[in-house]
């Protein structure tokens, strides 16, 4: 057991410190002049020394002078120190003072959505499986929504909720007439600005895992151990119980798979509502080729997904025998 | 059971999270960016003389954080309707520093410049009159020297009193910094001494009177208390929160999408310009421009200065006002010009440019791109405020309008002729090309704006594709003069021509052009007639004028680069809460507009005649 | 009489219509009885024993009556047939190997599905781990999960479990196939200890290996094609069977101990009928060397000895003359 | 059964299975409409046609037209074809690196597992944007093929992680430890053993990657970093949305390549598990 989690803790430390090396990278590889463009955002000064003393400048302030190993040391240096730099976009503001303006906005949108939608799908799903008539009426909704594009769902929750019906806001975070404050009023209005997002996240998640677990299901009431129960005269509970159960594990990993796929819907989401998350905070970084930023959204979504896998990853041994001995490729 | 209770445990944790929460997330805002970029350069298309001395930076830089914003003790949390205002449409990202001397930032916090910090004068592009705002006056006594008297009982937020003294601190802050913006200033300002309180003397050596009038109304002065005791870096980039400054609105709060600032009660000018009228502004930063249509609609915007595709259709509905009753509904903002790559074939011949400037189907971009939001430019490129300056004698000879066919046979007589025949003319030499005009891939009206230009263009037999990259790709190229034409609106409302013609013909040439000339259009016959007119004094008009028509009969013989419409000063307001706007019909009509750095040309005026409606 | 089956008939739906899997089957099995039930594959053996327990779609009951002890044992309905299951009636399947609930210890396993069938667990845990025993397993296999273990100790497991309730009727199907040799003989053996030991009263053992048959069958029945051909104690079916059809079956193996799969009834032409739409009468008499004109009616399955069963019109014919 | 036999009971039940159907005809459908689209419309997707600018299908613009005045059908129906492309090129490309990567770690186990795991993991936790962002920033002009290889590129993680998942389960099936004890070479035994087992499974990895390409392509065309030179679904709705489409209620401009989207990957989805009922005897509706 010991062996196996040091082996997993390993597996995981060489893809974060992979992936982070591949984070690193990106922007140095990318064409374009960041100082040129902090200049542009700051306000150029146009005649050529004062232009060359800002870029000597600003070069400094992100460390771009630097040998390419010393910034690459600088750079895991740095991270352990928790400092991801400074947000050319929002200049002079450190990207992690930014991005945890965002991440509660994201876990606030996320793991309700994450963690409803896979229980409750679940349970749907083994709903739907329980008879032919259900299958047939249930079953086709799971299919629709999970093939449902995340913003579009977006799009048309927007337009029916916010806009025909006028229900819901569309935009934001909480009011335009509020500052935060501990009070029903506020608590109540950020609701009523999460419950849209939260919802078009949760929808297309709801039908991906209510099919998953509706097809594991069927499997696993076809499978040997379930025809040996009733063959013993075990009452269906008992069956379904087993079923459920071991129809559970693939979900589990499946839960894990889908976490990049939620992550991008919560970015597409989030534009389409203006939720103020990481994904948004991204896709800004992105356009204003705020490289400090792009790495810091990179490196948060890299660890949240390399964690919540790891999570799982104990989860699943911890419920699942079979596993263990298949990972360490031992056979029985 | 056991992940329901997790996950409403996990609510509530983030819930309170988010309470805590100190704020604002970025948001890419594609159309608004080109408007920020706008708002940047009027305050900084300053000069191009070149300092004496250069800064040297110290080895270790400190970044200042930024705070969490919200102040200690709340004021009130809920905002009452009928005393606050809900405008949106400057800031571009959430506010990040407070730093007056960060113009483009500033965009962000539209109001550090303006509401905090104020100016000598105020510009009034409607009349297009510089008028007092600091000052009590200000004149030249000879060619040389420039006197300001400041108001008496100007004070500082902070109750110190704002003195002459304050004002020579903040010009004198640039003398040995060069990495602030006004810098070059002191290529011809020589010094600034302070008699008394409020008597001010500014000495010059050969002075550039053109643009010596943007520094007044575009310097934030500055407390010096305050400001003496920062180092050159917090002065060029810290981030200054909490700015104590003398204007009219003190920072309150702010949010991942807003900034909300409070009335200043003891204001020194509510004596002077009368009180504003609502007591908290909530400035709203949209992530794009069709949530801020919604809003609009909604009313839960008071005056909106996003870039609202087909306002025209809700304001002829009567759902939003705007200045105009009809098209083009918006006030122009700025000039859209077509630079073109004079370094390149064949774009460096000037027959080749001239009948491409014909080629352009303007009226389509004016119909279809903005569904007539904005109207075509003058080929003068000068905004409307300023068209006593266009030389109509030159125009009658020069100017250029959409005519197909003129452009093939001016193509055709300059020796440009489709010799293989794939539709498309060969250069005089035979040989083809295939150009690319950009814009910013996202921003939406230009993409339409440069289809229609390709197109066009196609139709004259000129072979131009439209290509849109992503704007970083797009800024660079732009700046180090890769591209083969493309679209910029640098430019924006001055008192003088200058401004536009200084951005125009910007030279020397280097090899990054930062803020014009983007075509590297290389004419020292021109940029000699730019530099005339910037010495010619503001209260010579006929001499101004003269100066025009030669550098406008120069740039249309040799067509470096082609104006085409005036972007609109976007802005749609609702009178369900605030009224008075300013429209067509107002006796005198400021701007109703919130972008950074339009404060002080009518933008705060426009708030102080608003009216609450009961 | 341990069991007793009068004219069972079940058929296999499908799209094509149904399958004649097994039809009018009419035997019995005495109390302690052992009997060995043989027939190629697709025979209809293995429906026979899984009709007598878990009869469900695509399995359909025709007709036709089955008793246990004297019960009538409601075959047709899957909720009534529980209260049989396990405790008169029991099975080991031939998925023996998969048969396992494997993300559940096997202990917990045993415990949950007692509890689900109203039975003390702890009461009979002395009982299981005495026969787990019997079977040479160690008591420490309740910890385990089934995939800890070898294909054999699984096997023996299984046995357990579905005796555990002491059945009157032990259907044993194909239990051997998936072992090799060693370990068959050595299954075999126990469940002859286990009718000993009277974990079950009797046991129908389906295999198509009728050597393994031989070594522990106290009868074996012969099916051919959803029709049973003829039933006697093992000696006789061996030494001196009666039905043409069994006649070729034994003759065709070369040696007592070769596996019946692989000798494909070489002796005989054709193949069995498609139980689709199978001839009407005797559906062996298509190969059948001796068929006459009386085929084409059904043989009624005759006891012509005492304990020997033949369903073959010209076994009558000579026995009447005789 | 004879494998000759296999084929036809599959085609069989193939033709007789009611989801199966139905989802082919629907992907059909789409795929004529992509093909013969372009014809029916007589504009070009991007041509400025109505004057009137926006304005609800009509019989001359059956879907209406944009906030330009573009005709919305052409759009949609080039936007179609564009969607298969993505759908088939990086659904491929995604399988084919998957059954590559999963078979080999699945089958050889140890090491090779482990390190391939390792390269699974990481491809799966690297933020697609984030190759994306390279690939916008190398190409100012990015091209539909280029997108394709990307997602295919960045999908194949789960394929590798289900067929790894499924080698594993079918390695440690007694028929196939039986054949290993029985001396079978490896080629032999994966072509005679596992291969055939694992089919089924395959074809239906490839209709999840094709239907997962179409998603993430809409994705990232919706912000912003698709195409710069084709029009696609996700354009369209990043167009619809950028121009107020919502709060001008031209609904008729962000509706349909939504639907046709979520059509077409619903009935992949359907298509799949009407195969897998196919392909597994177990689940055959009787």
């Amino acid at each position: 057991m010991r062996r196996y989690f040091g082996r997993k803790i390993l597996i995981y430390g060489l893809t974060f410190i992979l992936a982070a090396t591949i984070d690193w990278m990106i922007p140095r590889f990318m064409p374009g002049d960041p100082i040129a463009n902090v200049m542009a955002r700051i306000g150029a000064v146009v005649n050529p020394a004062a232009a060359q003393a800002m870029r000597d400048y600003y070069t400094h302030i992100f460390g771009l002078d630097l040998p390419m190993w010393q910034q690459y040391v600088n750079f895991w240096n740095s991270l352990l120190h928790g400092d991801l730099g400074i947000s050319i976009y929002l200049f002079p503001t450190p990207v992690t003072t930014v991005l945890m303006r965002a991440v509660p906005y994201d876990l606030f949108l996320l793991i309700p959505s994450i963690l409803l939608s896979w229980y409750a799908g679940n349970k749907f799903g083994a709903f739907a499986a329980r008879s032919k008539w259900l299958d047939n009426t249930v079953s086709p909704i799971g299919y629709i929504l999970t093939a449902t594009p995340y913003m579009w769902l977006g799009i048309l929750l927007a337009w029916l909720f916010g806009i025909v019906l006028g229900w819901f806001p569309i935009a934001g975070a909480y009011g335009f007439n509020l500052r935060p404050h501990l009070s029903w009023t506020f608590i109540w209005d950020v609701l009523h600005h999460w419950f849209l997002p939260f919802m078009s996240l949760f929808l297309v998640g709801f039908g991906g895992q209510a099919i998953g677990m509706r097809n594991m299901i069927i499997y696993e009431l076809e499978a040997d151990y379930s025809h040996y129960l009733e063959a013993l005269g075990a009452p269906r509970r008992l069956v379904r119980k087993y079923a459920f159960r071991n129809a559970m594990l693939p979900q589990i990993t499946g839960l894990a798979l889908s976490l990049g796929v939620v992550v991008a819907g919560a970015l597409v989401t989030e534009v389409v509502f203006s939720y103020p998350g990481i994904g948004y905070l991204l896709l800004a970084a992105i356009q204003n080729q705020d490289y400090f930023l792009i790495q810091g959204c990179f490196l948060f979504i890299i660890i949240g997904v390399l964690v919540a896998n790891f999570i799982i990853d104990v989860t699943y041994v911890i419920i699942d025998p079979r596993t263990r001995r298949g990972m360490t490729g031992e056979t029985a | 059971m056991k992940r329901v209770l997790s996950t409403t445990v996990a609510l509530l944790v983030v819930l309170t999270m988010v309470l805590t929460a100190c704020g604002p997330t970025p948001t890419p805002e594609k159309i608004t960016v080109r408007e920020t970029v706008t708002v940047k350069e009027t305050v900084t298309v300053k000069e191009t003389v070149t300092v004496k001395e250069t800064v040297t930076v110290k080895e270790t830089v400190q970044v200042p954080v930024v705070v969490t914003a919200v102040p200690e003790k709340p004021t009130e949390v809920v905002y009452p309707r009928n005393e606050t205002i809900y405008v949106s449409g400057a800031a571009w990202g959430p506010a990040s520093t407070w730093n007056p001397f960060q113009p483009g930032s500033l965009a962000n916090t539209t109001g550090t410049i303006g509401f905090v910090y104020e100016f000598l004068f105020a510009f009034d592009p409607q009349t297009g009159k510089v008028t007092p705002w600091l000052a009590e006056s200000g004149k030249w006594t000879n060619a040389t020297t420039y006197d300001v008297i400041l108001r008496k009982g100007l004070t500082w937020s902070d109750g110190k009193p704002l003195t002459a003294a304050d004002v020579k601190f903040t010009f004198e802050l640039s003398q040995k910094n060069a990495a602030l913006w006004f810098s070059p200033l002191w290529t011809y300002l020589t010094g600034v001494t302070a008699a008394d309180e409020t008597h001010l003397t500014f000495t010059f050596k050969d002075p550039l009177y053109q643009e010596w009038d943007n520094y007044l109304y575009n310097l934030p002065i500055v407390p010096k208390h305050l400001w003496e005791s920062k180092t050159a870096e917090e002065t060029n980039s810290g981030a200054n929160e909490k700015p104590v400054g003398s204007g009219a609105y003190l920072y309150d709060t702010r949010g991942e999408d807003r900034n909300v600032w409070v009335r200043n009660e003891n204001w020194w000018g509510i004596a002077v310009f009368g009180k504003p009228a609502p007591k908290r502004i909530v400035d709203i930063r949209f992530s794009s421009n069709n949530v801020a249509l919604g809003a609009v609609i909604k009313g839960d915007i008071d005056l909106s200065n996003n870039f609202l595709p087909g306002v025209a259709t809700l304001a002829k509905a009567g759902y939003v006002k705007t200045y105009f009753a009809d098209a083009p509904f918006m006030l122009s903002a700025n000039t859209a010009v077509l630079f073109l790559n004079t370094t390149k074939k064949p774009m460096d011949d000037a027959k080749f440019r001239r009948a491409l400037a014909f080629a352009i189907d303007v009226p389509s971009i004016v119909n279809i791109a903005y569904a007539q939001l904005v109207k075509a430019a003058s080929p003068t490129g000068l905004l409307p405020s300023l068209s006593r300056f266009d030389d109509a004698a030159v125009l009658a000879k020069l100017g250029y309008s959409f005519d197909t066919a003129k452009a093939k046979q001016m193509l055709a007589a300059a020796g440009y002729k489709d010799t293989n025949g794939d539709k498309f003319v060969e250069a005089p030499d035979g040989s083809a090309f295939a150009l690319e005009v950009t814009c910013p891939f996202g921003w939406s009206d230009w993409m339409a704006a440069i289809d229609i230009i390709a197109s066009s263009a196609q139709a004259a037999g000129i072979n131009i594709k439209a290509v849109t990259p992503d704007y970083g790709a797009w800024n660079t190229a732009l700046q180090g003069g890769t591209f083969d034409m493309t679209l910029n609106n640098w430019a924006s409302m001055s008192n003088t021509p200058w401004t536009l013609y200084n951005l125009l013909f910007r030279h020397p040439i280097q090899e990054q052009m930062q803020s014009g000339n983007f075509g590297r259009y290389n004419n020292k016959a021109v940029f000699d007639l730019v530099d005339a007119l910037a010495k010619v004094p503001t209260t010579d008009e006929a001499g101004m004028k003269a100066a025009c028509a030669k550098i406008q009969e120069a740039m249309l013989t040799d067509m470096p680069m082609i104006p085409l419409w005036y972007n609109g000063l976007w802005a749609q307001f609702s009178e369900s809460a605030w009224t008075n706007w300013p429209t067509e019909k107002s006796t005198s009509p400021t701007l109703p507009t919130t972008w950074s750095g339009y404060w002080q040309l009518g933008g705060l005026m426009t708030l102080i005649n608003l009216k609450p409606v009961q | 009489m341990s069991l007793q089956v009068e004219n069972l008939t079940v058929y296999y739906q499908t799209l094509r219509g149904d399958v004649k899997a097994l039809e009018s089957a009419t035997f019995s099995i005495q109390g302690g009885e052992i009997m060995g039930l043989a027939g190629e594959s697709g025979c209809g053996k293995t429906t026979l024993g899984h009709s007598l327990i878990r009869l469900t779609p695509p399995m359909r009951f025709v007709q036709g009556r089955v008793q246990i002890d004297g019960e009538e044992l409601p075959i047709w309905d899957m909720e009534r047939m529980n209260s049989f299951r396990f405790k008169k009636i029991s099975i080991i399947p031939q998925y023996a190997m998969n048969a396992m609930n494997p993300t559940r210890k096997v202990g917990k396993m045993i415990e949950e599905l007692l509890g689900s069938r109203n039975v003390n667990f702890k009461d009979n845990l002395p009982e299981l781990k005495r026969r787990l025993d019997l079977v040479k397993l160690q008591d420490d296999v309740l910890d385990m999960y089934p995939i800890e273990m070898s294909g054999g100790m699984k096997q023996r497991m299984v046995m357990v479990i579905s005796t555990l309730m002491n059945p009157s009727l032990l259907i044993a199907d194909e239990i051997t196939s998936a072992l090799d040799v060693s370990s068959q003989k050595a299954v075999a053996e126990m469940l002859v200890e286990f009718r000993d030991k009277e974990c079950c009263n009797s046991a129908m053992v389906i295999s198509h290996d009728i050597s393994i048959l031989y070594q522990i069958a106290d009868s074996i029945m012969i099916m051919y094609a959803g029709q049973l051909m003829e039933k006697a104690p093992t000696d006789v079916i061996v030494h001196c069977p009666r039905h043409p059809y069994t006649k070729m079956l034994i003759s065709s193996l070369p040696t007592v101990g070769v596996r019946y799969a692989e000798a494909r009834l070489a002796g005989i032409p054709g193949k069995p009928p498609l139980l689709l739409d199978p001839p009407a009468g005797c559906r062996f008499r298509e190969r059948c060397p001796v068929a006459f004109g009386k085929c084409c009616e059904v043989p009624p399955f005759m006891e012509i000895q005492s304990g020997h069963f033949v369903a073959c019109w010209k076994e009558f014919e000579t026995n009447a003359h005789a | 059964m004879t494998k000759q036999k296999k084929k036809n009971e599959f085609l069989y039940f193939a033709l007789r299975n009611k989801k199966l159907r139905v989802a082919l005809s629907v992907v059909l459908f789409f795929l004529v409409l992509a093909f013969v689209g372009p014809v029916l419309a007589h504009n070009a997707p991007f041509a400025y046609v109505n004057p009137m600018g926006a304005e609800p299908p009509s019989a001359k613009y059956w879907f209406g037209t944009t906030f330009f005045g573009q005709d919305v059908f052409a759009q949609f129906v080039h936007g179609l074809r564009a969607t298969f492309l993505v759908g088939a090129l990086a659904g491929g490309l995604g399988t084919l690196i998957g059954i590559l990567v999963g078979f080999t770690a699945g089958y050889r186990g140890g090491i090779v597992d482990e390190i391939l795991n390792v390269l699974t993991n990481i491809v799966l936790v690297i933020p697609t944007l984030a190759v994306l962002l390279i690939i916008a920033a190398y190409l100012q002009v990015r091209s539909i093929p280029m997108e394709c290889i990307f997602i295919g590129f960045t999908a194949w993680p789960w394929a590798a992680r289900a067929i790894r998942a499924q080698t594993f389960s079918l390695r440690a099936r007694e028929f196939v430890d039986l054949a290993r004890l029985s001396g079978m070479k490896d080629r032999k035994l994966i072509l005679t053993e596992i291969a055939p087992n694992m089919l089924s499974y395959l074809v239906m990895t490839f209709i999840l990657q094709f239907g997962g390409a179409i998603l993430n392509a809409a994705t990232l065309d919706f912000i912003g970093l698709g195409p710069t030179n084709a029009v696609s679904l996700g354009l369209m709705m990043q167009y619809s949305v950028l121009w107020g489409a919502l709060q001008l209620g031209s609904w008729w401009w962000f509706i349909p390549p939504g639907l046709a989207i979520m059509a077409i990957v619903g009935a992949l989805y359907v298509m799949n598990v009407g195969l897998d009922e196919v392909f597994n005897p177990k689940l055959r509706e009787m």
